[in-house]
């Protein structure tokens, strides 16, 4: 089944204190290479049929309206992915 | 339906007596398969061999246990059935608390789910507890938590602790169940067992009471909460093949995932069915499912259940009938309703948004027959499945090694030369003692726990039991606490089940509540090691021992074997949980003097010998051996009565009992209560029971509190110890303007160098 | 329901009429915790809970609505997400409003449910700890002269309770400035900051008074025995009790 | 300045509580469209400089170690994106 991918980062002038865990355990396991880490979400919608124009619409009205929070999130990302 | 499979209907079974069925691997032994053979007449279906082989096995049917668990419905008195609305047995007992009010309590284990995913782990040990007692028809009050884990400085604790804690927490607060209690204590024989257990309790009236059973023909039979999904159904996925032909089973999860809200959205959905008296009976679904639900209900009520398993909303639409009759998909309960109220049934489902299937109903005929898509695929005697499965009386003997444990004492090892002895030294030892992973702050842990939701909280963590108002209008209300000592068990497992049945109600009587009931989880080891099983049958003789001579009942619980790492068992661990009532939670003692106390005395209740042999200081030394501390539950219990009259009658203002760290850990975590000191002195103590200041702060004798008693009420106080003929002794004063606690002649500790040692071990670890 | 009876299954409707004679809603959503709290509040401030249900379209005929705690569906999308959207939250957002300007209090998720519905500025994200804390939390009065803090001093440090896992305050700083110059700031945390929140600001106000949000919990320090522990004694603090007060002095006594 | 974008997923045999939360709330809203949703994890990781196959390989292996969970998710996706 075709899925549609929404994803949702936090705004960039939004402090993000998972990121900041994140980025602060890293180096503590050996990883040293990243200076910064961000934590969004990756909603999966999944289409029984095929994916229209509007079923797209759809999911970025969605995606605006309940999956993010437009006063500290951005949708980055809506788009079809193909059956796995 | 689509159909991957094919079905091994009964009829099948019957003509192909000769196919190989995978018992082995769902963990059925030889003779327990000739029994269910025996029992069907016939081979079992693939369906049928499910069933059996999750309900004989040992954490439902209990059958290395049972045949010692009797003794918990075998001592009682008629005096302590009398309140006892629900014996062992139901889902969980149920007590009676006068009014019309009832409360039932009940404790068990999420060990090993707790060890490979923490979090989920202990979070739907909350939710699995949590639908026990909704199942019986009350309100879930309040949880409660006693963990162990391995060595503090292991560096895989942090996981365990970290992800249990925030499961409990996250599972909990959700359902909006404060958080009262608990215990926590770091062992490295919990390394690789470590053991999450969970309480909760809930109150109903008594007219509420559902029992798990259907009756009624023609009554139907209704599966409603969350869809089931292929969940612990893992080690048993040769069944996704159980046609027997090559069809590749798909993937089953490895770990459960909780959904505090689905629980939480059931309760409410629950009470509002128990309101209107649309159930008939009630089973929630925990281990085996659909397996357990459907035998127990059938065999506990008329006898007989027709269900059509094809109607059960799936999550996977790849289970195989078998599997769906395993799954212990959480979030779901089974209710037996009549024709007349299934409109109003539905109609609650709705507004709650909670999603139902009507399988089948009740009959007559003593069969539990389920179908798939009308065909026959189990047609069995429910009480075959659900109460006869095997029983063992497994081999057990005190075990080569136990003398030479007793024989080993603290003073007598190299581990107890060079004891603290004076003024620095002893504080020194105090503030390592109050600093230890055992005796240290809790807070880190509990206050990620919501103690105040439902506005009836009227003690909690890390007072010595929590404490709910159940009346608004009275007051009436019960408090909890639950203790287990696994180093004392190990030494004596005899008299360590019976320290932890005291200390238990001990809490609760310092608090000023009537002890009234008992639940245990047991956790122990493989009980086919013969070590174990002494333990095992030693900790329930003694457990059950002691109930009836405090005169309280064990109404239900829980046991947990093969806590073990390969062949190394974890210390025999027998929780014990003590249930109390109040008949106004507003004499609730707190465990601490405020400011407003100043200048009140402070006395010890009990006597105080040379007892050191497993306790906190010995296990900071790195030494376990010699017996553990002497169990007078005569004493216990006058003491228990001291503590509630006092409570009621006003004589005292706070208490706490002492227990491990003995009265150094009493006196510090009395005054850390809310900051404010005290100066005693201990020469009366010592010179009364011939023990030297050390001794003093640290043996772990039993049956002793420390109270606080206002000026005015000394004499009364006096009188009503010295009519008793129980041991008191006074040992000081609280002194809100010294900031510190001063143990005259020896050592001056200030509030902030105990906080600072008392608190500090947590954050610094986790 | 007999009297003696607490009620058990969350219906808090009390059959006789507070002496006041205000109605106050107490909104129940699927995940709502606090409701039968803040009913209990409402009763003890001597107006009558009223039951107000998600899926209902009609407000009845209450004074003013109290948005509880809990984590509505779950709080698995963000806290107050989903809760939002509920056909009752439209009736108090038009409500909330109109020229009537009924006044709404949202407490915790009732606070996250208010930012999510933009009935007041700002979002809450994670605690900057990660975890759940529950703890007495002392408080100050910043602005005494909205619908629901009118009773209290200004400058007034109250102790309540406080128990959230994402209870960090955020806006972006020009919203934050705003804030603070139209003094729709109405509580400060003291002492400790719990949450990170920013400027450590407790809870807020609309421009008009009428809806007030807050991360910590007064309905938790109403009753003697049950509350945040003050120097009185254990559980004895009933600092919460003034917000209740407050609105009920509104509705029945004009303003202040 | 790169990014290195790990998708971390729910495995789907698992159950999702945050999808399913979700996709009860869709057709309340009017979207009508989808028949399942499912909640995950997108991170996004700064690297200062040029993205190495050492790095990546760092990335890769703190998806799988420290990003996801293995018991219950799975690592959907690890990519480099450009400067935005
Ligand atoms: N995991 C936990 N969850 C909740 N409360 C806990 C937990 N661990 C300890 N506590 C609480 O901390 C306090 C001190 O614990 P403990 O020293 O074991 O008490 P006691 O010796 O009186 O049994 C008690 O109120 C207990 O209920
Ligand atoms: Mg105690």
């Amino acid at each position: 089944m075709p899925r549609i991918v929404v994803d949702v980062m936090p705004k960039p002038e939004i402090l993000d204190p998972q990121g900041k865990a994140i980025v602060g355990a890293l180096p503590r396991l050996g990883f040293d290479a990243f200076s910064g880490v961000r934590q969004g979400k990756r909603f999966e919608l999944t289409v029984d049929g095929e994916v229209t124009e509007e079923i797209l619409a759809q999911a970025r009205t969605a995606a605006e309206t309940l999956l993010s929070n437009p006063v500290i999130e951005d949708v980055v990302n809506v788009e079809v992915v193909a059956e796995a | 339906m689509s159909q991957q499979f094919n079905i091994d209907t009964v009829d099948n079974a019957a003509a192909t007596p000769e196919t190989e069925l995978p018992w082995a691997e769902l963990g059925l032994k030889q003779n327990e398969y000739d029994d269910v053979v025996k029992v069907l007449g016939r081979r079992p279906t693939a369906a049928e061999l499910a069933m059996y082989s999750v309900m004989w096995s040992e954490h439902c049917s209990y059958k290395s246990s049972k045949n010692h668990l009797r003794q918990f419905g075998e001592k009682v008195t008629e005096e302590m059935k009398k309140d006892m609305l629900v014996g062992i047995g139901e889902n969980a007992g149920v007590t009676n608390l006068g009014d019309g009010w009832a409360v039932t309590f009940k404790i068990e284990s999420h060990n090993s789910p707790s060890f490979v995913e923490p979090f989920q782990g202990a979070a739907t040990g909350i939710g699995g507890i949590v639908r026990d007692i909704i199942s019986m028809g009350a309100r879930p009050v309040a949880v409660m938590d006693p963990l162990r884990f391995g060595a503090i400085d292991h560096p895989d604790t942090a996981r365990v602790m970290h992800g249990a804690v925030a499961g409990i927490g996250s599972y909990g607060n959700s359902l909006g169940l404060p958080n009262i209690g608990g215990e926590m204590v770091f062992d490295s024989v919990y390394q690789g067992n470590p053991l999450v257990n969970a309480l909760a309790v809930g109150v109903m009236r008594h007219e509420d009471i559902r029992l798990a059973n259907a009756s009624g023909k023609g009554n139907k039979v209704v599966l409603f909460g969350a869809r089931t999904g292929g969940d612990g159904i893992g080690g048993a996925s040769v069944l996704a093949s159980e046609s027997f032909d090559a069809t590749k089973p798909s993937k089953r999860p490895a770990v459960q995932v909780g959904d505090p809200f689905a629980e939480k959205v059931l309760i409410e959905c629950c009470l509002e069915l128990f309101k209107g008296s649309l159930v008939e009976g009630i089973q929630d679904l925990g281990a085996a499912g659909i397996s357990c639900a459907t035998s127990e209900l059938a065999s506990n009520g008329d006898g007989g259940m027709q269900v059509e398993l094809t109607s059960v909303l799936l999550r996977d639409p790849t289970l195989t009938p078998g599997e769906i009759l395993m799954s212990e998909s959480q979030e779901r309960m089974m209710a037996v309703v009549s024709p007349e109220n299934a409109e109003a049934f539905e109609a609650v489902m709705d507004k709650w948004a909670v999603e139902y299937s009507w399988l089948g109903e009740v009959t007559d005929s003593g069969r539990l027959v389920i179908t798939w898509d009308g065909e026959v695929i189990v047609d069995v005697d429910p009480r075959t499945v659900a109460h006869d499965g095997p029983v063992y009386d497994r081999p057990y003997a005190r075990p080569d090694w136990q003398d030479a444990l007793q024989a080993d004492t603290f003073k007598a090892s190299p581990a107890g030369v060079n004891l603290p002895s004076l003024g620095e030294e002893l504080k020194a030892a105090v503030l390592e003692l109050v600093a230890s992973p055992n005796m240290c702050d809790k807070s880190w842990i509990t206050n990620q726990y919501d103690r105040y939701v439902g506005g009836n909280t009227a003690l909690a963590t890390p007072d010595d039991a929590g404490v709910i108002r159940v009346d608004e209008q009275t007051g009436l209300g019960v408090a909890l606490a639950t203790d287990a000592n696994g180093r004392y068990a190990y030494l004596d497992p005899y008299h360590g089940a019976q320290l932890a049945l005291a200390e238990a109600f001990r809490n609760v009587a310092t608090t000023g509540a009537i002890p009234m009931a008992v639940s245990d989880c047991l956790n122990f080891g493989s009980p086919e090691d013969p070590d174990v099983m002494w333990q095992l049958a030693e900790s329930i003789r003694g457990l059950s021992d002691a109930c009836m001579e405090l005169g309280i009942p064990v109404t239900g619980g829980n046991v947990s074997l093969y806590n073990q790492t390969g062949t190394t068992p974890i210390h025999p661990s027998p929780v014990v949980a003590v249930l109390g009532k109040f008949d106004d939670v507003a004499r609730r003692t707190p465990s601490g003097w405020h400011t407003s106390a100043d200048g009140q005395a402070l006395y010890l209740l009990g006597t105080t010998a040379d007892e050191l042999d497993g306790s906190e200081f010995a296990n900071l030394r790195g030494h376990l051996g010699g017996l553990p501390p002497k169990v007078d539950l005569a004493a216990e219990k006058l003491l228990g009565d001291l503590l509630i009259n006092a409570s009621r009658d006003g004589m005292i203002d706070s208490a706490h009992d002492l227990s491990e760290g003995g009265l150094a850990a009493g006196l510090v975590e009395m005054s850390l209560r809310y900051g404010v000191g005290a100066r005693v002195a201990l020469d009366d103590l010592c010179e009364r029971d011939g023990v030297d200041t050390f001794t003093a702060l640290f043996s772990e004798s039993q049956a002793r509190a420390v109270v606080a008693v206002p000026r005015s009420e000394e004499v009364r106080f006096n009188d009503m110890t010295s009519a008793r003929g129980f041991p008191v002794v006074r040992l000081g004063i609280v002194d809100a303007a010294s900031d510190s606690l001063e143990v005259q002649g020896q050592f001056t500790a200030s509030i902030a160098e105990l906080r600072e040692a008392h608190e500090g071990t947590l954050p610094k670890y986790f | 329901m007999s009297s003696n009876e607490i009620p058990l299954i969350g219906d808090y409707s009390t059959p006789d009429t507070a002496l006041s004679g205000a109605r106050i809603g107490v909104v129940s959503f699927p995940g709502t915790l606090d409701d039968r709290d803040a009913a209990r509040a409402v009763r003890l401030a001597g107006a009558e809970p009223v039951a107000l249900w998600h899926a209902d379209d009609s407000l009845g005929d209450v004074d003013a609505v109290v948005i509880p705690g809990g984590f509505s569906y779950g709080d698995y999308l963000r806290a107050g997400a989903i809760a939002r959207f509920a056909p009752m939250m439209s009736r108090i957002v038009d409500a909330a409003n109109s020229d009537a300007r009924l006044p709404v209090l949202g407490i915790c998720n009732g606070f996250q449910i208010l930012t999510e519905a933009h009935l007041l500025p700002g979002s809450m994200i994670k605690n900057d700890h990660l975890k759940f804390i529950c703890r007495d939390q002392v408080l100050r009065v910043e602005n005494n002269s909205t619908t629901w803090t009118n009773q209290y001093g200004i400058g007034q440090e109250i102790t309540v309770v406080l128990k959230n896992q994402d209870g960090q305050y955020v806006a972006d700083e020009k919203t934050l400035d705003a804030l603070e110059a139209e003094g729709q700031v109405a509580l400060r945390y003291v002492g400790w900051n719990p949450n990170g929140s920013r400027r450590d600001i407790a809870g807020i106000t609309n421009a008009a008074g009428n809806v007030v949000g807050l991360m910590p919990h007064p309905e938790h320090a109403v009753e003697a025995g049950y509350g945040p522990t003050t120097d009185a004694g254990t559980h004895t603090g009933t600092d919460g009790l003034g917000f209740f007060a407050s609105v009920l002095s509104t509705l029945v006594g004009g303003t202040k």
